[in-house]
């Protein structure tokens, strides 16, 4: 590398481990494809589709997307990119991502037309054909070659080859240490601004560095030592630390912050019991929560909406007990269910910082209200496979869970996965069997009209709370902390790494 | 002699068949779905199934089993199961972090322990005895952890003298290189100062009341000369045995080192590999400890012989 | 021929013994004391603790020390004195516990090693190879196992440590069995149990003591960093390693937190190693002579 | 007195510097300029560390209290360390009783030599060779250009003590003090080791301070005796005339006390039912390996003996020779290769040690190191019943008989709940001779059972066990390398020579008409065999004496 080479050191979230955007959801794995490849579509700032590989065309009847490639774009080994690389590129994405799975489903075909063209013929009328292609967060509808997206997808990609604004650096690639960017040369940006994922993505770095650190205390300092530029993730403690220093920036870079939720098993005892899952619901409460979780109120939010708050689709809707304590009403929704002591298993994440704080609190509140509860330590891998078991508590099975989903991953009912009904054949862990939930997620999703989108999911979240399909317990957000010498962090659903300089 | 050194090789086949064995066991019986972490936290069951299937996670453990030896057998040690990356290269790369590491702690903690453990017998029963045990048993009884953010907080953020973090290889040059292995080797050193100290005062003592120290005094020798060239070299095997273990275990030591002051090294990786039940990595990182620790014994039985002459082969 | 006398004197009792090895020295008296003190905050914990170690309080996290909380509170409002107190039984349990299991196993499959060759070869083989396996790491994937409950945690700290104890007892007994009076009772027609457990046996007490009081201490701190590694107790049962390692992200805001359980530790495991030290000193039978001749 | 080399004047030496508890009082001695001076005394009265305190070596335990030292006139006691350091070696030199642990192990012999004249000459490394082969020649070792470079554990015993002295001689001091140094060798190698240091006194008229407790030596190579008792002199005389006419009642019991050369006289035991018979005893120890081929030693090989109930068996060779390996091949402790062994008329050569146990109880054995036999961690009287209780006899019954036995050696009943460690080295071997015929064996094997002690303690043990067998009639199977003993107490004796019998007979004729060049080497070698210590004259005025009897 050149001697002047200008090199952004980050410290991620956490490190890259998988590297194909679509096969994983893994945030990690999300962010480097932002860095790697690029996307037809793509949301803005104010929640706006705008056009960045592609702009597009809609017929009349709302039965034809065409999309125009704009010029110039080439991927990193030198080929242009054709319409067969994207038909090819969504399809693979369309048999992982959920939202892709349903767009799928309205797709009749796929063509190209020319060089640059891409015509979707949709089989019926669907409103959220853009709102796929411009998901921001998991899985991404990235655009690889073609070659790339014939791979099955269930196996990972084989070569990290795409068109985005960076170049991956396969030889000094070290999974658990380092993923290092170089920028990429030939990229042409869009001349608009950049916001979000959309707009020009104009990289002023020679290279990014990706850092994987195992401690916070050793990101901590080394951020204040200057050895690293950016911190993803500072733990919320720690930030009073980093605001207190001139040299360092402390700002919440995405807007739609995190939601932290709890799962519970619909298939064991106690909470195949409605009344019971309800008397849970009822005891738990956002504020104690994020309290042992965040700590500072200015970084959490108490929001009884499922759909995240601040956007079009929320509302409290159902959320009578949603998120203050109400012991009484839980003890006497125990009395009514009969609930006879059965334990409620808890999983309880000792290696992940951000998971392991509502275990212990629920556990706490729970008994309170007279449960019985048995809080088992694991580790996230063991709760990860664990999750999947469908038997029951006392042959490896579970009860409850928790994990934190990034706004952009549930703020409508399609991308939301705990509000999925479909039991246990085709839903997420938990597997409620509600088959109404899955009607309103279709209404929701062939609905054009965005008022009527917005009823379909009040209902949902209604029927939601009811049978308390999960728990949300609360909002916050997660700033990331650079020094001053950097300019140009860019907001946005997920970390981007083009339009920031860095003064030396 | 090359004759004891086969022999003993082949001995050591039985003990790495055992550990290969136990390790894959061990982890096929760990619950935890590789398959799981590939696809992230929205997968479905029959995402993960078919991942599983790719992967050849289905096939029944003593297939498993037959297929990994087969293999290694023929020097593959596969490819990760998460990131796709050879495992011999993963390996290769975090070696010199974790061999740097280990091989600066255990001279630092040589120089320092034995001439320690030496005074302290010399001087059994007084205070600087007394002293010396204290300072080793603090040594051994402080985390690992706490040490290392001490001394990050004094030396790197307070005094400036060393970078917080991160790693150079020597071929970058010696400067950068032991600026960052510096403060590592510290912490890490204090437990083995501790263990080392220990065992030197301790075969120390029993070699002072042997009768060829009194004939070295007799002989007219400095107390210095009695001590250095007769008692320690005397204990020589004892204290080679220790230092020779220690190493061999140092895999485990480095562990927490490596997160605290983010060196990329071996230990680090197997733990990353563990909590992601990244198999091939596992298996073959623990089989590299087993290894190493089975060379090393086998050199500290050759030193034996060069240590101390009544030692033959056997 | 003349009746000698034979030399007058008993055997001294076991607390006089006991005496004489806690005040052989201040430093170990002192130690002594400590060991005591910290065994009945163990056993006495509810009664000192001014609050419950498991109650949260998430509204008063991470507060320096006060007269209300002496020593601040953790990251959950816990009280961090009542945490401390009580993690002593933890860690005791767990550093005791792992030493007598470790000493138990290690006694019985080293005295059958070193006794019947036959099995000698085997076992050997066996132990050699669970000794090269990085006892961290094995710790870590027996926690992974079987989830992170105390009896797992111990079972991973006990199992690294039984091949070394094995490798002890063995080489102890190989030697003893040399001894002219194991050939005496074996001309005695004693049985091998006998000779194990009456001769063979207390040979290995002083050196077992003393690589209990190292098991035990390592256990304490081995505990601490599976925390550390997040393959732990469980942070809701209070143990100085884990108190220290939830805490360790605290450690510019609220250094407490890993400094009150890190001195506790530091003086249990100090103690324990002194104590240890006095009490091999005292069943050595070279220094025992010694004191036959004062 | 003023040629006077080494000049003790009332030393004390007493624990911890402390007058109170002195181990050596007062003690007075002069050594003149190539003089040989032995002290001789029974173990404990303080030889030792009068030598040590000499060299200014005494253990950190002990600090001398009173007189003075005086080498060539300066102060011992009072010379700063760096002068003691400066002396040592080179006017004073000692050499230790165990030539096996007083060289270091790791290092070269020629080496540990050479190291004498690093410390104090300025030669040059060549040089130093040099003379370090030069005074390996003289002191008669073989071979000494590879035996330089040679381990201590690569020479035998004889070879190391040789070393030592080289070492202790190279400087040419005027002072040796030699303790005990031939007290771990075998008979011949003792003989040379004297022959060699009286050589190299009158070569270099070095004095020599000797140590030692066997009279035999005494009567060897002293001028002067000086006899030590309990930290005190008892007498200070020239040696013809104190082994001629001792002064004091200590001295004469000591002299009293040295068993004689000549044979008892055979007992008439043929009637005697067999309690031993061994028919072609044979035992090859081999250690193998997976891997190599294994190392054989014929340790016995066609060994026929005989034992009838009341008679006493000696079996005398030199070290290595086989007796240890017969005694343990008979007492089952191994399993011999060929033969076959009858106790009493049973074959046990080849039987499980299931089907022996209820033959253990007929053949007991003592061995030799008083410290080691007995388990330490266990009180005496539980040692004692063990073999009983394992037959089935109530616990009660075993400690009454214990008691009886330990008054039948000697000791007081009451101490049967003291441990080991609580009797001197002569009460616990009387402790496992009681413990091994609480058994009422019909066969006692005593493996060395009294080369550990030293004379005094040595005779009263030899009584008890003549006393026993008188009272119960049991078989002795005596194992010895000191050919004093042998004679004092077998019917029959048989010489061992790497693991073959070379001669089997009645003692008498054996040792007092030898057939084979071997036992006449052996029997030539043992030191002072001249002299009739017991009735204070030489032998050959007892041997006229006794003619003069008969006729
Ligand atoms: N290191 C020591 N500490 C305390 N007492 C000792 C020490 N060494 C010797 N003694 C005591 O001093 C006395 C004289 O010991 P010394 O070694 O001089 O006897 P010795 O005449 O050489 O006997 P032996 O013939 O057994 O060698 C003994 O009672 C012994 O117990
Ligand atoms: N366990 C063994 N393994 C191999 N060789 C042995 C063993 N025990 C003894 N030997 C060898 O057998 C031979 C006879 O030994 P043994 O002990 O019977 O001699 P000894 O006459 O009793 O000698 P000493 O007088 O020194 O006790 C020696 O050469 C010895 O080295
Ligand atoms: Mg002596
Ligand atoms: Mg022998």
């Amino acid at each position: 590398q050149p001697v002047e080479a200008q090199t952004l050191r980050a410290v991620k979230h956490s490190d890259l481990r998988v590297l194909d955007p679509i096969i994983t959801t893994a945030y990690m794995s999300r962010n480097h494809g932002y860095m790697v490849f690029d996307t037809l579509v793509a949301l803005d700032a104010n929640f706006e589709i705008q056009p960045q590989m592609a702009d597009w065309e809609i017929s009349d009847d709302g039965m034809t997307y065409r999309f125009t490639l704009r010029e110039g774009l080439m991927f990193h080994d030198g080929e242009p990119v054709r319409p067969a690389d994207v038909i090819a590129s969504i399809r693979r994405w369309g048999e992982r991502d959920g939202m892709g799975q349903v767009l799928m489903t309205y797709i009749d075909s796929m063509e190209g037309d020319g060089d640059d063209v891409v015509v979707i013929n949709l089989s019926q009328p669907y409103g959220l054909v853009l709102d796929s292609l411009a998901k921001p967060s998991s899985n991404v509808p990235f655009i690889m070659p073609e070659r790339l997206a014939e791979t099955p997808s269930t196996e990972a990609i084989p070569e990290q080859i795409g068109s985005g604004p960076f170049r991956f650096v396969q030889d000094e690639f070290q999974p658990g240490v380092q993923a290092v960017y170089l920028k990429n040369e030939d990229y042409v940006p869009r001349d608009e601004p950049s916001s979000w994922a959309a707009g020009g993505k104009v990289v002023n770095v020679d290279r990014v560095e990706w850092v994987t650190m195992a401690d916070d205390q050793t990101a901590l300092s080394a951020l204040m030592a200057g050895e690293i530029d950016y911190w993803e993730q500072p733990p919320a403690d720690l930030l009073p630390i980093l605001e207190g220093n001139p040299e360092m920036e402390v700002r919440n870079l995405n807007e739609l912050g995190y939601q932290t939720i709890g799962r519970m098993n619909f298939l064991h005892p106690p909470f195949d019991n409605k009344l019971i899952r309800q008397a849970a619901l009822a005891a738990l409460n956002q504020q104690d929560v994020l309290d042992a979780m965040i700590g500072n109120p200015d970084l959490y939010n108490v929001c009884a909406s499922m759909f995240i708050c601040g956007t079009p689709l929320e509302s409290d809707a159902g959320a009578e007990f949603g998120t203050e304590s109400h012991l009484d009403r839980a003890r006497e929704l125990l009395e009514e269910a009969g609930y006879d002591g059965t334990p409620v298993v808890i999983m309880h994440p000792t290696d992940v910082v951000t998971l392991r704080t509502q275990p212990v609190v629920a556990t706490q509140l729970l008994r309170d209200a007279g449960f019985e509860v048995d809080l088992q330590a694991t580790d996230w891998q063991t709760l990860v496979g664990r999750r999947a078991s469908q038997a029951p508590t006392d042959e490896g099975g579970w009860n409850m869970f928790f994990t934190n989903w990034v706004g952009a991953d549930v703020f409508n009912p399609l991308v939301n996965n705990m509000v999925n009904g479909r039991g246990a054949e085709g839903g997420w862990f938990g597997w409620p069997d509600i088959p109404r939930a899955e009607e309103l997620r279709t209404a929701y999703a062939e609905a054009t009209d965005p008022e009527q989108q917005v009823a379909y999911a009040r209902e949902l979240q209604e029927l939601a709370y009811d049978e308390v399909m999960y728990v949300p317990l609360g909002e916050y957000i997660v700033p990331s902390a650079w020094s001053t010498n950097l300019d140009g962090v860019l907001d946005g659903p997920a970390p981007f790494f083009w339009n920031i300089t860095k003064a030396e | 002699m090359l004759g004891y050194i086969v022999q003993r090789i082949l001995a050591a086949i039985p003990v790495m068949g055992f550990v290969a064995l136990f390790v894959f066991l061990l982890l096929r019986l760990t619950p935890g779905d590789p398959a799981a972490i590939i696809a992230g936290d929205a997968a479905t069951p029959a995402q993960l199934a078919a991942i599983r299937e790719r992967l050849g996670l289905t096939d029944p453990i003593h297939v498993q089993f037959i297929n990994w030896i087969t293999d290694l057998l023929r020097g593959d040690f596969g490819v990760s199961i998460i990131s796709g990356t050879p495992v011999i290269n993963m390996i290769g790369s975090r070696l010199e972090p974790t061999i740097s590491l280990a091989l600066t702690t255990i001279t630092l903690s040589i120089i320092i322990a034995v001439p320690l453990g030496v005074i302290a017998a010399w001087k059994q029963g007084t205070i600087i005895d007394r002293l010396v045990m204290a300072i080793s048993v603090v040594g051994f009884s402080v985390p690992i952890f706490v040490i290392g953010y001490v001394m990050i907080q004094i030396f790197a953020m307070q005094l400036g003298w060393f970078p917080v973090q991160g790693f150079r290889s020597i071929t970058e040059g010696l400067g950068p290189f032991a600026q960052r292995i510096f403060l590592p080797t510290i912490s890490l050193t204090l437990l083995y100062i501790a263990l080392i100290a220990r065992i030197t005062r301790t075969s120390m003592l029993e070699i002072l009341n042997e009768d060829y120290v009194r004939t070295a005094h007799a002989k007219g020798l400095t107390d210095t000369r009695v001590l250095m060239r007769h008692a320690l070299r005397n204990c020589a095997v004892p204290i080679v045995t220790v230092i020779g273990i220690g190493f061999a275990l140092i895999i485990s030591g480095v562990v927490v080192t490596e997160s605290v002051f983010n060196l990329p090294g071996i230990g680090r990786l197997t733990v990353d590999a563990v909590l992601a039940r990244d198999y091939p990595v596992i298996q073959a990182v623990i089989l590299l400890a087993s290894l190493v620790y089975v060379v090393v014994n086998l050199l500290i039985d050759i030193a034996y012989v060069f240590l101390d002459p009544r030692i033959r082969y056997q | 021929m003349s009746t000698q006398a034979a030399p007058s004197g008993g055997s001294p009792s076991r607390i006089a013994q006991l005496r004489e090895i806690v005040f052989s020295s201040p430093i170990v008296t002192f130690a002594a004391l400590m060991l005591l003190l910290i065994v009945l905050a163990a056993i006495f914990a509810p009664w000192i603790t001014p609050y419950d170690p498991a109650r949260l309080s998430p509204g008063t996290r991470l507060r320096p020390a006060s007269d209300a909380h002496w020593l601040g509170t953790d990251a959950f409002g816990r009280d961090l004195f009542s945490r401390i107190v009580y993690g002593t039984r933890i860690s005791l349990a767990v550093g005791i516990g792992a030493a007598v299991a470790a000493v138990l196993l290690g006694l019985a499959v080293g005295l059958i090693a070193g006794f019947f060759r036959t099995l000698d070869a085997i076992l050997m083989r066996v132990v050699d190879g669970l000794m090269a396996i990085p006892n961290i790491l094995l710790a870590i994937a027996i926690v992974a196992l079987s989830g992170a409950s105390i009896w797992t945690v111990l079972v991973a700290i006990t199992i690294p440590e039984v091949p070394r104890v094995v490798r002890l007892v063995r080489s102890v007994v190989l030697s003893a069995r040399e001894e002219p009076y194991v050939e005496a009772a074996i001309a005695a027609g004693s049985s091998t149990w006998r000779i194990l457990t009456r001769h063979l046996l207390p040979n290995t007490i002083a050196p077992l003591i003393v690589q209990g009081t190292y098991i035990c201490a390592s256990a304490i701190l081995i505990e601490a960093i599976l925390s550390f590694l997040g393959a732990g107790i469980s942070p809701e049962t209070p143990t100085w390693g884990n108190i220290m390692a939830e805490g360790r992200i605290y450690f510019q805001i609220n250094p407490g937190i890993i400094f009150w359980p890190g001195l506790v530790l530091s003086i249990t495991i100090l103690s324990i190693n002194l104590v240890g030290d006095a009490v091999r000193d005292a069943l050595d039978p070279r220094m025992a002579k010694r004191g036959i001749d004062r | 007195m003023s040629d006077t080399l080494l000049d003790i004047r009332n030393l004390g030496i007493g624990l911890g510097g402390d007058p109170a508890h002195e181990v050596v009082k007062g003690l007075t001695l002069g050594i003149q300029p190539g003089e040989t001076m032995c002290l001789v005394g029974e173990s404990g009265s303080g030889k030792s560390l009068t030598a040590l305190s000499v060299m200014g070596l005494l253990p950190k335990a002990l600090a001398p209290t009173r007189g003075q030292i005086l080498l060539k006139g300066e102060d011992m006691l009072t010379a700063s360390s760096k002068r003691m350091r400066g002396l040592r070696a080179t006017a004073m030199s000692m050499i230790f009783q165990e030539p096996m642990t007083a060289l270091s192990p790791v290092h070269r012999v020629g080496d540990q030599i050479a190291e004498v004249l690093d410390a104090h000459t300025n030669l040059d490394g060549k040089a130093r060779r040099k003379r370090v082969l030069e005074m390996m020649e003289h002191v008669h070792l073989p071979n000494v250009e590879s035996l330089y470079y040679s381990y201590p554990h690569q020479l035998s015993g004889g070879q190391r003590q040789r070393i030592m002295i080289a070492m202790a001689l190279i400087l040419r001091p005027q002072l040796l003090i030699a303790d005990e140094p031939t007290t771990a060798l075998d008979v011949t190698t003792q003989k040379q080791i004297l022959t060699l240091i009286r050589e190299l006194r009158e070569e270099q008229g070095t004095a020599v301070l000797f140590i030692t407790h066997d009279m035999g030596v005494v009567a060897e190579i002293a001028d002067d005796v000086t006899v030590l008792r309990l930290g005190e002199v008892e007498e200070t005389r020239p040696v013809d005339a104190l082994l001629r006419q001792p002064k004091t009642p200590y001295s004469r019991k000591l002299l009293q006390a040295v068993p004689s050369l000549i044979p008892r006289p055979p007992r008439k035991l043929n009637d005697r039912p067999i309690v031993l018979q061994t028919t072609d005893l044979g035992m090859t120890y081999e250690s193998s390996g997976w891997f190599r081929k294994g190392r054989s030693v014929v340790a016995a090989k066609e060994v026929n003996l005989t034992l009838r109930q009341g008679q006493t068996l000696g079996i005398v060779g030199e070290s290595g020779s086989g007796k240890s390996t017969v005694a343990r091949c008979i007492v089952r402790l191994i399993d011999p290769t060929t033969g076959s062994i009858r106790i009493s008329g049973t074959e046990v050569a080849s039987i499980s040690q299931r089907a022996l146990k209820p033959h253990r109880r007929k053949v007991q054995i003592v061995f030799q190191d008083p410290f080691r036999s007995l388990n330490p961690r266990i009180e005496v009287g539980e040692s004692i019943i063990e073999g009983p209780t394992n037959f089935g006899v109530p616990r009660r019954k075993a400690m009454d008989r214990a008691r009886e036995l330990m008054e039948l050696v000697g000791l007081p009943g009451s101490a049967l709940d003291r441990y080991p460690h609580q009797f001197s080295g002569g009460q616990r071997q009387r402790i496992a001779i009681a413990r091994a015929i609480a058994m009422d064996p019909d066969l006692l094997v005593a493996d060395e059972a009294v080369s550990a002690l030293d004379v005094s303690v040595q005779a009263q043990v030899l009584e008890l066990l003549d006393d026993i067998q008188k009272r119960l009639g049991i078989g002795l199977l005596f194992i010895t390398h000191d050919l004093r003993v042998a004679a004092q107490i077998c019917d029959d004796v048989m010489v061992m020579q790497h693991g073959k019998v070379v001669e089997y007979g009645p003692a008498a004729t054996v040792l007092g008409d030898p057939k084979t060049e071997y036992t006449r080497a052996l029997i030539e070698a043992a030191p002072g065999r001249d002299w009739d210590f017991g009735n204070f004259r030489p032998v050959s005025e007892t041997m006229a004496a006794m003619k003069q009897q008969q006729s």
